[in-house]
């Protein structure tokens, strides 16, 4: 159990520093996703089951897809 | 440079504090019991009537903070829904291939079945008005990202959500003031003599379902709402 | 436990170096995204025990994590949905406006 | 105590049932809602007010130590006469004054100030971070109405600034949880007696770095001009007047009840509030003076009026205190007034910028006596009532050692002169252009005229608020009290 929490809490940290630093936005908003999924991991192990549930729907579902408008929407200023 | 140099001086500082107060709290010998948390875990069941503690605490020893919340997120909506022009969208213009509508079609009668479980179960397993919400706003989401958007605010019009969700919230409200009708405090559930029933069964826990149910649509048409008027932001 | 408190202390800083050095707007977002979801983590993580189970007593059970911290959780992650998705909209109306995602470049408006 | 908690319900309703009623009748009911709203506001506040002292705890849900409380006590008691001040003027002016949007205008008010009452109102400190993101949110989104280019990127700042304070109240919040295992403010206090010190000082240092940011004390208050400079002129009379005050309420209320005032002297917390007061007034007055646009003027003289206050909070002297709360209720008026003659001059003839203003003073003969009334009120000059509040903090400063303090306070009172006599200079130079305008009705002059001829009574009279704020500092200083009626009721 506790090696699984490492693994994960690694890729944690990996995703975030992949989407702060990568150049490119779209690759960014991409992991967020990824990085929403692994927290609700996180909170499934951590016996938490309805806020990963609530995480789930609404920070790696809803909000990535917020982002994804955004992204569509300002595509004329993506070059920068 | 500097400035980076600066900033990122700023933010190691702010990490050190961090860790410094975590490690504080850890090293921290801790003897005498939460008696707020021990008291939810072996009372809550009879006080609520609720199985799932994260609801009873959400929607009745805490509901107030909810009602808060539920406000944060309707003055969301608000917000998205003036800054949008009142001209039409272009979004995402793709026209995708008849699986994906015929599969739409389809998708739609589970999604709102599972929403409505999960607004209803809410007492009994995870999930609860929010998460419920949430799954019954892809309805119209899913419709507006494959038949576009004028479809589905042909369907749902925003005066119709906006007026779903104004119910949801007044509902709330009066559901709390019922407690004020008989003589109780505002929001009370057991103590006011609402029925607990049996925990465990559907219609238990005096008021927390129908307050759930209340949650569930505004907060469904709400982030319904949010979408589409970020899908139709200039 | 030791663990999980550096990451999320990592995290915590992690964002707020976003938001603070960053140039792109939708970066900016990400950045309060990961600030907000390592505060959720702190939740959970404050609400948790060794070996206890989710508040969800459909038996009887001999220890059970803490759910006044996932519930306050709950509320702080709809907070925050709301939050990102107005942040969206604004930056989505500057880059119409501005024509542009840099921060530098914005008007700037005299401190 | 059934009216406590539906200062926080009854704007809510409103708000809910004017998004109802915008789909249905249009502006039919906008007229009779709003008004009459507003007016059973005010008699249920002023009947809260009534009973403030000795304090009141409400239990939401019955559930006394278990839930939320809420508590009325006079330091509420005082944000609570300034919503009754402020609320139904400002609503009177908004009818008239906004035309576009207007029923999200009203949404958004309503619900800000459900937001206001719930901070100022809870006894519980999660429920205060909620009611913090309702208030700073809906406050967001009144800068944004206008939706020119400058409110949006006002906007912008505004929101990013305030959630990364509020992330750091969070963070204090849910550390304070994990520590003391409860959220009840009294609680947290008794149970913060065992904590160690450092623990105890980092997180003071998260909730005053939070609370600093929505305040805007200097070098954080760089979006509080860009989002004054674009928003609707009656919001800034709130924003100005309330919403900056529940943070330093909130503020306020943090330190002394739960870390306690024994606990904030050990730390030298009170030395560093007065410092970083005397330097963020200084330096917001000769900000002040560079400006060309009223509004931006008057938000800088926020920041440094704000200042007063915090140095009168954190002298730590029962005076002190008295002035600060004092100060607090005299800023909202005068501010409040001003900004309410500088809409009138908006809305007759769009003028915002100082240039604009030459010669007002002979066409408005009324509101720019109006206008002079308050700014020397909050210059501070005798006999008005900024001259009063101002003494007492000088006096309270000189009383507890901070003479420096007391010397500042007496060279800022001269900075501040000479910007607004900038105005009132140009305010009445005689010119012989000619300008259209449109007449400002009733509607308008009515809650200007109100709000300074206020000025003037606590000027003369300032007995009349001070029996309310004489029986704060007994509830701050010692906590004890505070706590024993909450862990009490």
């Amino acid at each position: 159990m506790d090696m699984i929490v490492t693994l994960l809490m690694i890729f944690l940290l990996v995703t975030a520093f992949f989407m702060v630093f990568t150049k490119q936005t779209a690759n960014a908003v991409i992991a967020f996703p990824i990085f929403g999924s692994i927290l609700v991991v996180l909170f499934v192990i951590f016996q938490a089951p309805s806020v990963a549930m609530a995480e789930a729907v609404i920070t790696a579902g809803l909000a990535t897809g917020f982002f994804v408008i955004t992204f569509n929407k300002t595509k004329d200023s993506r070059k920068e | 440079m500097v400035k980076k140099l600066y900033k990122l001086g700023l933010v190691v500082s702010l990490g050190m504090f961090l860790f410094v107060l975590f490690s504080d709290i850890h090293n921290l010998d801790r003897t005498s019991k939460n008696y707020l948390s021990e008291h939810y875990i072996s009372e809550g069941v009879q006080e609520t009537g609720a199985i799932n503690l994260v609801t009873s605490v959400l929607y009745d020893y805490r509901a107030f903070d909810t009602l808060g919340e539920a406000t944060v997120l309707l003055t969301a909506a608000t917000i998205l829904a003036f800054l949008v022009p009142v001209t039409k969208a272009d979004m995402l213009g793709t026209t995708f291939t008849i699986i994906v509508y015929q599969a739409t079609k389809y998708l739609i009668p589970f999604i709102a079945v599972l929403g409505v479980y999960v607004i209803m179960f809410g007492h009994l397993s995870p999930g609860g008005g929010f998460v419920g919400g949430v799954v019954m706003a892809l309805i119209p989401i899913l419709l507006s990202l494959t038949y576009g958007i004028d479809f589905s605010e042909y369907k749902l019009t925003p005066n119709t959500k906006k007026v779903v969700e104004d119910i949801g919230a007044i509902g709330f409200i009066l559901l709390g003031l019922l407690a004020v009708l008989t003589g109780n405090n505002f929001l009370a559930n057991g103590q006011a003599g609402f029925p607990l029933g049996n925990a465990g069964e559907l219609i238990s826990a005096g008021l927390i379902p129908y307050l759930n149910v209340m949650i569930g649509i505004k907060v469904g048409a709400g982030l319904a709402i949010i979408f589409n008027s970020l899908m139709k932001e200039q | 436990m030791e663990l999980p408190f550096v990451v999320v202390t990592i995290l915590f800083c992690l964002g707020i170096y976003t938001i603070i050095t960053q140039k792109n707007l939708i970066k900016i977002v990400l950045g309060f995204t990961i600030v907000e979801s390592s505060l959720i983590l702190i939740f959970v993580l404050v609400s948790y025990q060794p070996g206890g189970t989710a508040p969800i007593l459909d038996k009887a059970y001999h220890l059970v994590v803490d759910p006044i911290p996932q519930a306050l959780a709950l509320t702080s992650i709809v907070i925050g949905g709301s939050v990102t998705a107005v942040m969206l909209a604004l930056v989505i109306k500057i880059q119409k406006r501005y024509r542009t995602l840099n921060v530098d470049k914005l008007r700037k408006l005299k401190g | 105590m059934q009216a406590a908690i539906w200062l926080i319900i009854l704007p809510l309703l409103t708000a809910f049932f004017i998004g109802i009623s915008k789909v249905f009748y249009s502006y039919k009911l906008l007229f009779p809602l709003v008004t009459g709203s507003a007016i059973l506001y005010l008699y249920l506040l002023i009947s809260v007010i009534d009973h403030s002292y000795p304090p009141k705890v409400y239990s939401v849900g019955d559930w006394g130590l278990l839930g939320i409380n809420i508590m009325v006590d006079p330091f509420s008691g005082l944000l609570l006469l300034m919503i009754a001040l402020l609320f139904l003027p400002v609503i009177v002016f908004s009818l008239k004054y906004i035309t576009f949007h207007t029923h999200n205008y009203f949404i958004l008010t309503y619900i800000m100030t459900a937001g206001i009452a719930g901070m100022v109102l809870t006894a519980d400190l999660f429920n205060l971070y909620v009611f913090l993101e309702v208030s700073s949110l809906s406050s967001c989104a009144l800068v944004a109405l206008k939706k020119t280019n400058k409110a949006i990127e006002g906007t912008f700042k505004y929101l990013v600034m305030s959630t990364l304070g509020s992330f750091f109240i969070l963070l204090a919040t849910i550390l304070t949880y994990d520590l003391t295992g409860t959220l009840n403010m009294a609680e947290i206090s008794v149970a913060f007696q065992d904590i160690p010190f450092q623990i105890k000082s980092i997180l003071m240092a998260f909730f005053i770095f939070g609370y600093a940011i929505k305040i805007g004390l200097i070098p954080l208050h760089a979006w509080l001009p860009d989002s004054y400079e674009e928003s609707p002129i009656p919001y800034n009379v709130l924003s100005s007047g309330l919403v900056m005050k529940s943070a330093v309420y909130a503020l306020i209320r943090v330190l002394y009840i739960l870390f306690g005032f024994d606990f904030l002297d050990e730390t030298g917390m009170l030395q560093i509030g007065v410092v970083w007061g005397v330097v963020t007034f200084l330096i917001a007055h000769l900000l002040a003076f560079q400006q060309s646009n009223v509004i931006r003027l008057l938000a800088y003289s926020s920041i440094a009026q704000i200042a007063y206050i915090t140095i009168g909070l954190f002298v730590g002297t029962e005076r002190g205190l008295i002035g600060g709360n004092f100060h607090i209720l005299n800023h909202a008026i005068m501010k409040g007034t001003l900004f309410f003659v500088i809409a009138i001059f908006h809305y007759s003839l769009t003028a915002v910028d100082i240039k604009d203003l030459k010669g007002l003073g002979f066409r408005f003969p009324l509101l720019s006596f109006t206008f002079v009334v308050a700014s020397l009120a909050i210059v501070g000059l005798p006999p008005f009532n900024g001259f009063i509040s101002k003494w007492l903090i000088v006096e309270a400063a000189l009383d507890a050692g901070f003479i420096y303090a007391a010397f500042s306070i007496l060279v800022g009172t001269f900075l501040s002169l000479t910007y607004y006599l900038k105005v009132i200079v140009t305010l009445y130079t005689k010119t012989d252009k000619t300008i259209e305008m449109k007449e400002p009705g009733l509607a308008l002059k009515l809650p200007t005229i109100f709000l300074g001829s206020l000025c003037i009574v606590f000027g003369i009279a300032p007995s009349l608020p001070l029996s309310l704020i004489d029986k704060i500092p007994t509830f701050l200083l010692d906590h004890e009290e505070y706590i024993s009626i909450l862990l009490g009721g």
